[in-house]
């Protein structure tokens, strides 16, 4: 081990064996035998854990180290010398590991956007949806003039764009879908009844019927 | 030759393996003939004749290791032992080599003097063996996976794939007002293929129902189950109305609306009965 | 090894288990922003270099911090965090990586496969092709004085520490080898330039690529 200046070390590296002493001479690593010891079990805790490929046991770690020689508070001041790094010394099923911190996840994930638009179906749909929910696969497709795949709904409902809202009280109890909140983010629409255009629409006679509110 | 032999730094066999033909050949000299395949080449051949020597190959005599080569070579010869063609390409050269050294003519044109030559077996020899030592130095180092590690359970970076929408209101209402205004055009158009109820359909049937309307109701109410077939349901009040007209005219129905636009009520002219 | 005032040291190191003033015991970490924030970027960098499978370069580490981090400081932090450690952090081939201290070697020593398939032969022309990159074929058999079989070569590139670099601009155009960056990982390099002893070698004009006329 290289000499350093004192007080830096001590907290510079981490070294969980420095003392409370007054005079916080760093030496002590180097020259307090049992502290050099305990620092050197504290290393080989440290490189055995690291290089492990699964968590290790207690026992297999204690195989490791002179007999008698304390590992569970080793590991415990281990375990407390990394409880605010990056990386985290924890416990699973019993046994040991290093593990990145919990709230350090993020660097984990890479967070990609997929840039996607509806198919010209998917969109129709939605929007037959939005202007006359409650409204059936049925009515959808009579309202489009054409059947709807049965993946064009599945993914309006993928999306959470689309939900199921019950079902008619008519003969075969069919199932009605609505828009959802998702839908009306993305769309900018406070209420159903923003739908901009819709008393347009209507007045243009492109739609008849009442259109039920939310 | 009789000295112990030299021992070699550990680092200098960098597999860790002790040589058999080395340690043999240092145990007694005379026995590095017996397998002359185990060299390398002349060059490994001359390299090991010449750390037995344990001086400096900077400053060796060349003179006396060719003579050591060549009396190896007559050794080997002696006890018939196959020896491939470089080692006598080698060993010629080498007698050429010293006689150069030992008597000094002017060099031919183009050809180097006997001492160039000389340095120039000097330096490959030193070159061989710095390659030899870092070679050991090398493996000798801490190597990844034998006594350094990288984490033994990485943790690889898990890749989160958002979709994210570009759809936007002005499109939705596009693709809506184009549909309706399609369907809107095709029914105008494709008329014909529409299940129709005609005018005649139309009064028969209120003429059928006309019985039981002795109250006042809508259309929709005294036509509900004509209604049932939403593709038919213009056409039944389109048609059931132009003949209720055609009824009210002949006396036999009638017909009340409160408001303009307001719901169209029919029943039974009572005096018709 | 910068200085810094005890206090600040406490922080940096993130330790919590040893503060050696008493009146420091209201972990400043979170009242110091400054500091608080350099902690926090550093246990991001050690997320980060914990969970990597490879070396990671100074460029994708500085996309996972704020613009003008001087990420480089960090990691020399860091470096010196984990000096006396079973784990130290280590500069391969310009790439940063943890790896368990070259003294646990005792503990961990395990035998390679690729050991195994080396020759003396394997080494000996690995250490030529270090050291003299780029050389070609020719070059290694003048210096070992005799013809490198083909399967010597290959294995070397079939464990993959050496590579074709390019071709001689000579007659013939011949192939050119040198090392890879798994060879810098292995031997535990930095740079070609760490390779033992070059700097003499090249002082003792051995790594020459003419020789002295002849």
């Amino acid at each position: 081990m290289t000499p350093h200046a004192p007080a830096i070390i001590v907290n510079e590296t981490m070294d969980s064996d420095h003392d409370d002493a007054p005079d916080n001479e760093t030496s002590a690593v180097v020259t307090r035998h049992p502290h050099a010891e305990r620092s050197h079990h504290l290393r080989i805790l440290e490189a055995i854990l690291f290089a492990a490929t699964q968590p290790v046991g207690l026992d297999k770690l204690v195989g490791h180290l002179p007999a008698n020689t304390d590992v569970a508070a080793l590991l415990e001041t281990l375990r407390e010398n990394y409880a605010n790094r990056g990386v985290n010394l924890v416990q699973l099923a019993g046994k040991y590991m290093f593990r990145t911190a919990e709230d350090m996840g993020f660097v984990l994930r890479k967070e990609t956007t997929e840039q996607k638009r509806l198919s010209k179906a998917g969109l129709e749909t939605l929007a037959i949806i939005a202007y006359h929910q409650p409204v059936t696969r049925a009515e959808i497709e009579d309202i489009r003039g054409v059947a709807i795949s049965k993946g064009t709904l599945d993914i309006l409902l993928d999306i959470g764009w689309a939900k199921m809202r019950g079902r008619r009280k008519s003969p075969g109890r069919p199932v009605t879908y609505g828009t959802t909140e998702a839908f009306m983010q993305q769309f900018g629409l406070n209420e159903i009844t923003d739908l901009p255009g819709l008393q347009e629409l209507k007045a243009a006679g492109l739609l008849d019927g009442n259109l039920p509110p939310g | 030759m009789t000295e112990s032999p030299p021992t070699f730094p550990a680092s200098d066999w960098p597999d860790g393996a002790t040589d058999p033909r080395r340690n043999a050949a240092m145990a007694d000299p005379d026995t590095l003939i017996v397998d002359v395949a185990g060299f390398e080449g002349p060059l490994d051949l001359l390299l090991e004749l010449a750390r037995q020597h344990k001086v400096d190959l900077a400053r060796i005599s060349i003179v006396a290791l060719v003579d050591q080569y060549l009396a190896y070579m007559e050794k080997v010869r002696s006890l018939r032992l196959e020896l491939a063609a470089d080692y006598l390409v080698m060993a010629a050269w080498l007698a050429y080599l010293k006689s150069r050294l030992l008597i000094p003519l002017p060099p031919k044109e183009g050809e180097a003097t006997a001492q160039d030559m000389a340095a120039r077996l000097a330096f490959r020899l030193q070159r061989l063996q710095a390659m030899r030592e870092a070679s050991g130095q090398l493996m000798a180092r801490p190597q990844l996976g034998r006594e350094v590690f990288f984490r033994g359970a990485p943790e690889p970076l898990v890749i989160e794939t958002q979709r994210e929408y570009s759809d936007t209101l002005i499109d939705l209402l596009k693709v809506y007002a184009e549909r309706r205004a399609k369907k809107m055009v095709r029914q105008s158009y494709t008329v014909k293929r529409q299940p129709v109820w005609s005018i005649k359909e139309a009064r028969e049937t209120l003429e059928r129902l006309i019985g039981g309307m002795n109250e006042w109701g809508t259309f929709d109410v005294w036509l509900e189950r004509y209604l049932a077939t939403p593709e038919l349901r213009r056409s039944v009040r389109a048609s059931s109305f132009t003949a209720s007209l055609e009824l009210v005219r002949e006396g036999v129905l009638e017909l009340r609306q409160d408001t303009a636009f307001d719901q169209l009520y029919l029943r039974r002219r009572p005096t018709a009965a």
